[in-house]
């Protein structure tokens, strides 16, 4: 089911834990659906110089929580902005289709993060606010491997 | 990994006993006779068809010609809630089921209810157990069945069935009770408890994969559900299965001659699990009633933890094991079970089921009781919810 | 009795061959697992049930995910016509299907003109075919399913599927075929001749029996027949059979890589048997088109005699056959497809079917030729209807 | 499915063939049905001497025709009308449950023979002609196996 990378990542998490002071903190999912991501980034001149995450969920959130503050580190806040769950999967060597949405978790971390940080510093447009989570159970299709396309 | 596998979850499927696979074996090879034809090996299809008929019979106190085999027990609820709503729906158009039942029984009823049929799903207290006076207070004058599952399968809670039994005699309502986790673990009379249809399923107790069986006493009107050739006395239709059959035959067989020491040891096993790990670790509840469970049976949930985690965790180091997390198992929800007796949603997606059998030993528990603990810790300390 | 078993019925069933025993054998015992674990045997479980999908894709020219396994051919017929039936029934309520289809689809349609719905029983002529144009002529605006069997179980005539195919998918109008009998025994590519559902079981071509298919067409409106758990991506509920499937997958595998070569040996023992059986015995005929036939069938009717005796009376000759004589078959009359193809009730009654395969030799015709003369004789001796 | 009994008088039929000037011939059954039996017999003084038969039918058709000849010769006419389907089919060691409505054919056929010579002889009653064969194909269940008490 999960490619090597993914259990690595799952089974010998990179970053776990939490950043005092963080400069800025994201939490994104619901313990509802049975994920919940924190994300937490030390950013230093608009370098992400740390980020440390706790995560409730699959073996795939897990492992994508892993993966996206490896891939974070050392990126300007506005790179850090396009790191797509896609990608995430990618540097993974692949998701099971059914887990797909356990990388969107990722990414809406790493967003809410920025967003904290960045209304932290005053740094927010006027209508970014939409771009933080709100992200709801029902959103997520948590039907792993059914086919919506077909199926009666 | 590597190591050797230490098997937990026998509510899933067991493996098939050597017994019972030779048992099997000839009925591929030289006996491979279609049991309708009427030359030798055609023949001896049949008698050994026959031959594992009663053997089921033998083991739940029926008649041989009161059972009928299918392809699974998943099959067997099917045809029996289908079977019996269909030919009575002259009678009525009432079910009476629980809201803990497995899905083949849920979603049957669900399927019946797009069609024209009304369905009680009686709720469970938080041990999962309905009360003989529930189902009597939900008959009303057009309910046709009763269906109510034996034990279940998340949590091992024994139903009081023989009491629903005399109830729907009484009333002369149909009872149908979905056995699949019971029968080959615990004895079941269907005379002596007033059940009309049974269903099982061979691979719960040693047996073969895709085979069931339908328990139907003699008088009660059921439609078929596979139309086709005439086998099974004409109300199951398809070529017999005969390894198959004679595999459940065997199983059952030698699942009924040992039962008590077989209970006796798996009882041990579970009931040591129980209460070491609720002893050794915090924030945990053991699901399902103490006393009136399956004999192999242990679900617990774990605080701010999530199942699939777990099973990974507990995979890595050799054991196998199952979940009520909605990650597992392909819905949105976490299981309806744990959440029928009243586990939050968070709580139900940090349970594990354990489910001991044939090959285990103390000593396989013994390495649960020491990876177990270390494996909750570490996922708590990675959780936003502990200490939060 | 005691001599070497001919076995002239693979139409009947066939034994298994023991490369796919092999493939099956590990799924017992040491890979059990429940493919919907996600623990190390249950993902292997599931991995070798995708391989198995996609060897069955890859013989019938579909995409792995338009396969689903049943529990048997019958299983697949019914869900395949009362899927489409109820799924469609807000567009029509006709089908069309043909008076000599396998009691799997016959029964099947007779249950659902219960239910409303309407059924066309094309006719066939002498040999047992139809033609694309009655077909054509059959359709009306409300017809929402075609089925028709790819070829026929027992006198082996082979349908112009392609031909029907391309009618029902100009009418946008679904598709299935019973293919039962033909798959692993002539080629067939779902895409290239327009089919849209077709049914199979694996005991027919050497795979164990209780396993079946249906190719499903992606985007064909379809219910689920047996509900219950997610497996089969949601469709077909029920724990997997997974040593089954398995050989389910390797038999098609070991029948599709030898197809011509396998072809041509049993359709020299037919032909063989047709001539000189025709030859050397008076009053006989062949039933089914000569050229259009399975290449394994062989359908003979004797005038005089009564099947079941004939059938007894091979059987001490240690040749295993069958026939469409209704004292074999469970019904008042004798075999429909006989009726339908025009024979009267008393040369039905004396039919016998030979179903080549696999193991079958020269050596083992001679011996029929040798026997079968001599039964015929000594029935007919007996029989008032002689020279009467 | 078959009692060796059944089968030894399958495959070696006593009585086989027809008597020329037979005293009584009955012939019962179908060949629709798939099923005829013809029954002679010789009667000397009111007791059958001898008796030989031809049969279409199954295995217990011609198994059950085999036995009727030897249970009726040397008995008298009235003895032999007493011979019931259920006494053929235990001298047989029993039929299986499907196959008993071949024993009836057996029944018949000794029955209608019997006719015969009576009313060739004069022997007839007035009303007694309803006893001879009136079977039709329907009267018979070819449904070798079902139950017809329980099943829909
Ligand atoms: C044409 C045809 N359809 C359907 C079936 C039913 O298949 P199964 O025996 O696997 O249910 C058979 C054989 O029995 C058949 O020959
Ligand atoms: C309670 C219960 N009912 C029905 C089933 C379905 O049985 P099968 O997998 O044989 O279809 C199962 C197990 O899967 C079960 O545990
Ligand atoms: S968190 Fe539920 S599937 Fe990944
Ligand atoms: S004659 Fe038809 S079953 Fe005996």
């Amino acid at each position: 089911m999960y490619s090597e990378k993914v259990m690595d990542h799952f089974m010998n998490p990179r970053n776990v834990g939490e950043i005092e002071n963080a400069d800025g903190v994201g939490e994104v999912g619901n313990a509802k659906c049975g994920d919940i991501m924190k994300m937490y980034l030390k950013i230093e001149n608009d370098i992400i110089v740390d980020a440390k995450f706790k995560t409730f969920g699959c073996g795939a959130a897990v492992a994508t929580s892993s993966m996206s503050t490896e891939l974070v580190v050392g990126k300007t806040v506005e790179e850090a902005l396009k790191i797509t769950n896609k990608a995430v999967a990618e540097a993974l060597d692949g998701l099971p289709s059914a887990k797909m949405h356990c990388s969107n978790l990722a990414e809406e971390a790493i967003r809410a993060a920025i967003e904290d940080y960045k209304r932290k510093n005053g740094l927010l447009g006027e209508c970014d606010c939409a771009a933080a989570c709100g992200r709801r159970c029902d959103d997520v299709h948590h039907d792993h491997g059914y086919d919506e396309d077909d199926d009666e | 990994m590597g190591e050797k596998l230490i098997y937990m979850d026998h509510a899933a499927t067991t493996y098939v006993k050597p017994q019972v696979v030779e048992a099997m074996l000839p009925f591929f090879t030289e006996k491979f006779g279609n049991a309708s034809s009427i030359y030798t090996i055609g023949r001896e299809s049949k008698k050994a068809i026959e031959e594992s008929r009663e053997k089921v019979s033998d083991a739940i106190g029926a008649q041989a010609r009161e059972i009928f085999f299918t392809g699974s027990g998943t099959e067997a609820d099917n045809w029996a809630i289908k079977g019996v709503a269909y030919a009575n729906k002259s009678k009525g158009n009432h079910i009476i089921t629980t809201n803990i039942e497995h899905h083949a029984v849920l979603h049957t009823c669900q399927y019946l209810e797009n069609d024209g049929f009304e369905v009680t799903y009686l709720p469970v207290d938080e041990n999962g157990l309905v009360t003989p006076q529930q189902v009597a207070d939900a008959i009303k004058p057009n309910t046709i069945l009763i269906t109510i599952m034996f034990a279940n399968n998340e949590i091992g809670t024994i139903q009081p069935i023989a009491e629903i039994g005399a109830i729907a005699k009484e009333k002369g309502i149909y009872f149908h009770t979905d056995a699949v986790q019971a029968i080959g673990n615990i004895a079941i009379n269907v005379k002596d408890m007033n059940i009309d249809l049974m269903s099982m399923s061979a691979h719960k107790f040693y047996g073969p994969k895709g085979v069931g069986a339908l328990y139907v006493r003699k008088g009660v009107k059921l439609v078929s559900f596979i139309h086709g050739g005439a086998q099974e006395r004409g109300r199951r239709a398809s070529t017999e299965n005969i390894p198959a059959i004679v595999g459940f035959g065997k199983a059952i067989e030698l699942a009924t001659a040992n039962l008590d020491e077989y209970n006796k040891k798996i009882m041990a096993l579970r009931d040591r699990t129980i209460d070491e790990i609720t002893k050794k670790i915090p924030f945990v509840k053991l699901n399902g009633h103490r006393e009136k469970r399956l004999p192999g049976n242990v679900n617990l949930s774990f605080q701010f933890i999530e199942g699939e985690s777990l099973l990974l965790m507990l995979d890595m180091k050799g054991i196998a094991a199952s979940s009520g997390s909605a990650c597992t198992s392909g819905s949105l929800d976490p299981s309806h079970v744990l959440l029928a007796i009243g586990l939050p949603h968070e709580i139900a997606h940090g349970s594990l089921r354990l489910t001991f059998g044939d090959e285990n030993t103390d000593e396989d528990v013994n390495k649960l009781l020491e990876v177990l603990p270390v494996i909750v810790e570490r996922l708590r300390e990675m959780s936003p919810l502990y200490e939060n």
